[in-house]
């Protein structure tokens, strides 16, 4: 990663963030009328929809098992969230992103309760701006909360990173880009356990932990954002009864 | 193979005979349409449409490059759609299939032939560089009437989109060069009667479908039938007919929400 | 479609034909010695072989309808058959070409007969000159007669169009290219129904009106073509026995 | 994996025993063939060859391109074979299987290898520009011996080509240049009889094939055996021979059918 | 979906209760690590490394294309790593699946992100032509810990490379200009213990997947966490410390085996 | 092809070779641990392993006989295994070969035994100089013994060709490109029968014969080599017990 752009000036971001400040997040559950459960959430510069189906029989057959559900989330950038165009379909980044999503997704869900089913998750980015791993994470749990699915607790997702040798919370675009180093988590809440976690760049042990702080910070902070977004869901749902 | 319960297809057939439709609609209402735009700020252009439940984004990204050699000082445009198994429980990931490919094609042409793009107004260098248009249509929620949902996020997208020529340092960015569109309407015919935008319940018992896309004028545009069902003559002009006067309603409140 | 040609001198096209005459036609069916049904049929610069196979079990076997028969008509074009090489294979216009093809068929062949079968209907156009998909449907048709399918009527495709401002029938090459409108239609002969229509261009309602009237009256002429290479195929059988 | 039922396996394997085949062939014999030229429009050459049932069609489209880097004085030439489904009930639509790759590749070393085409006469700007042939194999109805009718359709449509040097703005169509082209014999051997020319029935049977190409001089210039079966020595010499003196015969039928 | 012994899970959980592997090993323990380079001829660099039983060759092959236009002045990298049904039972021919995929990401990023590779030293004219580097690993015999084992041949393989100048008529071979690499030490979890560098069988019943990527000062250059189990925050420290003293044993032999 | 270059001297062949002599081989059975059976092969500058899976049911089911076991060889060049790198995965020619490899060992394999079953023999060429069809299917049959697969003989792989008008066997890298015929064979040593035959290039039928005798004879050879291997992997286990 160069860094020919100056991060940081006074202590302060770019877009004027302080180094533990998150972008602004906005969280909207059951947006879709066809998917079983769903999501739309705003991050930063992110939007992101997540929709859910399931439990239903997984197909191909072979996909099955016998003793629990597996869960297929499919991440996928719309051609135009991006400034070049990207092609339509999967790619080898969002095939990896899907398979670390899924796995994050399977700790939580209580698996055993459907064999041979599928939970499919469906993340489309349709605005991409940094941080897009974690914006779908954090709506599909969303997404899967308000499908009903039995889940043993709300995952969610933050980063961290190195800007100008400086760990700070939730990289921005051009801090991604000419960041020294990225760090996205996921942690279930409840436990604090981590259910994802990448990393790349460069920091020493005592950036590490700064960083794994800051970000599992952030994890409680959206967390509550979560909450609220499937309260509201529930209260209105609730008003129209 | 999807077999719709009978129950559902005598339910809405025997409405159908009493002249009504599951929501209340007449024969040849259109749902509740919802245009926004300027929702995607990484794209030349953007738009949301909701038709009912049915939910489609368009988006429009530009970039620079070689004109086909046949029509040298014309920019290059090409139409993409996904149904995303989002949208729907019957969608699956993967290459498009027929529908998608259909769907796609029907929007590509209805804005190519009735050459709603002014093409030679995109051309940089003449047999060099050229405006290349993509329109890529997501579909997010799926309850009838892609057809309809697709061409106009489409056009609303097109409408508001900038040539991004400061990006590529080609000067100013300025409205992407554009003439009156066509509005496509769609129809479907079951048990003898021919309604205007099918819910998902009226399109899986449908026999027949037609789109028509229409000018200012009322002049034909475009048209598309599909389903193995029949249209006689008559029908057809029927529905042309109201075709050119619902298209005329939905023109307007495009242009509104377009701000012309 | 731009007008740089003229395409009209003195009411009369490029290439002699008055405004309501068809192309050459020529039919003959029966000509596939593996095929259960087939046809070859040339129109103009066209050249189109249609070959049937089935009733069979539908494979793969999710497409299976086990009320009725699935029509899977696959419209082709050979590499050589165009100016410029075709790459083989399917690109989406053939697809669209299919799937409108088969809809239309669909429309005629009895298949509440067999359900769980799939009717496949090959339809390789080896030489191109404009008005394919008509061609091809319409040979499609005999080989299905030839095949033994039972059909409530033999489905036939004609289109009309606009050049120079005149409705003409049956465009040709040039008459595709630069001139204002096309619109391929298909009936059912004895009821007069529209099995298939599509149109791109420009046609005022009257203009329509006109165009669709040609169309359908080249149908009918086409008809007749069609039922004589049937039964010349018969007699064959006829007299050989 | 079709199994060929017993009984026709039986009922050809005892005529055979008595010397006799099927459709009253003897052993050496090719089934009657048929060749006519110039009948796609749109091809720069093209053919349609019947060997019994079985029906071929070859097309040759030229391009103008880029010579490969290692040979930028040479044409570059390309064959696909198509086993479309019109063809056989057996072949299924779809990217070409073991079967129809075999069958192009043996097509295009029997063309390549033999240096039929004279690829140093098709430069046009050394290493910038080339003429680029396309040979397209479509087989229509199978009833055995692709091998040896793809290859006749090929030589019969490339001897009758005109580079369409008008087309591309460089002078006057003129026939592609042509050396004298080996012609393909295919035999099979099953329950130990080798024949010539095998129909479909035989080829269903069939354990071990053999073409082989021969020249005017009973020249070898293009061998592939397949199948799982195998062949001595002796049965290879033997089938060799044969192939040279029926090349000859059809040789013959192949110039006077593109008129040289 | 392979479902494992419930036996072998027991056993493999029985000894880990008294601290035992079935191999005998410590947690800690990496297996024997084999490195061998410059074994195949045809590469511009090559190794072969076992860990254990599972084997990898890596392979560098370099040619000469254009640069990326958002850094013209820098030669282009690209990983790919195939899981051949050589290698298990399991494995199968066709496209990369998720598994390979992510393999391939993970060995790309750690030679990509931490700039082993001075790109800015492979321009050969700025904007026009940089030398592109195609790191393919091949997966022989998979007995577990394949990111540990692609990662170590990959850059025994680049460490070994000679830049092919003379080849492109560029002057003489020289060696691939490097940074000092960061070693990858993978650990899984089971059953509350966490052990390093998984054999085949313990990976199938690991729950969660570290991987850890350390540089000569004991700094982190990557980590990927992967299955569905989870780490404790603890835990991840544990790994990354161990995985730093292992990362230096590793590192002394790499170097001892590319003669560093 | 083409003779710019002299590939005879004074009777001798570039690599000093007569006109023959085989290049260098060395066979090594039993060298991967996964496999069933395996076995590593250098020949010249070719360097080949071949793994064997099975008998084992075949998948997908469709492609299931019956009555016998089916081979699936799967010949692959390594994307660095030559000069230019070569695409991963198969294209015409690696099909190609793969037919006619599986071909050749499905004669011998006593296909019979195993019903349903498939036999999956993996030939992984990863350094390549001419002739890697004869050293794959030679290395092959090794695998299969090793993996105790029933035969009726070990099938072995050699090649003859001609060179500035002369016929040798074993044609290295620049014989192959700028030779005049290449004739590889394979047979079954105890029968001399002939199990894969190919010839792309020009041979009279004297010549031709004289290659055919070559390549048989460079057979038997490679045959002994083949035993030698097979037997040391024997030894060594005999040894370790």
């Amino acid at each position: 990663m160069k860094t020919d752009i100056k991060l940081l000036e006074n202590g302060k971001r770019l877009d004027g963030r302080k180094y533990d400040e998150l972008r602004p997040i906005k969280i909207e559950a059951g947006v879709l009328h066809r998917a079983e459960g769903s999501c739309y959430l705003e991050w930063g510069g992110n939007k992101v929809l997540a929709a859910v189906y399931g439990p239903r029989e997984a197909v191909p057959r072979h996909t099955q098992n016998p003793l629990r559900a597996i869960v297929n989330a499919r991440y996928n950038m719309a051609a135009f969230s991006v400034d070049d165009r990207k092609r339509p379909g999967p790619d080898r980044r969002s095939r990896e992103i899907s398979k670390v999503i899924s796995e994050a997704l399977e700790n939580v869900i209580i698996l055993e309760n459907f064999p041979r089913a599928s939970i499919d998750v469906n993340i489309e980015v349709i605005d991409a701006e940094a941080g897009t791993r974690c914006a779908g994470l954090t709506a599909a749990a969303v997404a899967l909360v308000d499908a009903g699915i039995p889940m043993r607790d709300i995952p969610v997702s933050c980063a961290a990173g190195k800007i100008d040798g400086q760990v700070v919370i939730d990289l921005g675009k051009n801090e991604d880009n000419y960041g020294q180093a990225d760090l996205p988590v996921a942690i279930s809440p409840r436990t604090g356990e981590i259910l994802l976690m990448q990393m790349d760049g460069h920091l020493t042990m005592d950036e590490f932990n700064q960083a794994l702080d800051l970000a599992i910070k952030g994890c409680h902070i959206i967390s509550d954002l979560q909450k609220k977004a499937i309260m509201e869901k529930y209260q209105k749902i609730t008003e129209v009864k | 193979m999807t077999i719709t319960p009978a129950i559902k297809r005598d339910y809405i057939a025997n409405l159908a005979k009493d002249g009504k439709r599951a929501d209340g609609r007449k024969f040849e209402d259109f749902r509740n349409i919802e245009i926004e735009t300027g929702i995607i700020s990484k794209a030349e252009g953007s738009a949301k449409v909701k038709i009912g439940n049915t939910l489609v984004i368009a988006g429009i990204k530009m970039d620079v490059g070689e004109p086909y050699p046949d029509s040298p000082d014309s920019g290059v445009m090409s139409t993409a759609a996904e149904l995303i198994p989002m949208a729907s429980p019957d969608f699956e990931a993967g290459p498009p299939r027929e529908d998608a490919i259909e769907l796609a094609r029907v929007v590509d042409r209805g804005i190519r032939e009735s050459e709603i793009i002014e093409v030679d107004k995109l051309c940089i260098e003449p047999g060099e560089k050229v405006w290349i248009i993509f329109i890529d249509i997501h579909i997010l929620d799926y309850d009838g009437n892609l057809f309809d949902a697709a061409s106009l996020a489409s056009l609303a997208a097109l409408m508001t989109a900038k040539v991004p020529a400061k990006r590529f340092e080609l000067g100013e960015d300025y409205p992407l060069p554009l003439k009156e569109p066509p509005i496509s309407c769609t129809s479907v015919k079951f048990n003898g009667v021919t309604i205007m935008d099918p819910s998902l319940d009226e399109e899986e018992i449908a026999e027949a479908r037609l789109t028509v896309a229409t000018d200012e004028k009322g002049d034909l545009r475009a048209m598309q039938k599909g389903l193995n069902g029949s249209f006689s003559v008559d029908e057809v002009k029927k529905i042309i007919k109201v075709s050119i006067d619902t298209g005329k309603k939905i023109r307007e409140q495009l242009y509104k929400s377009v701000g012309k």
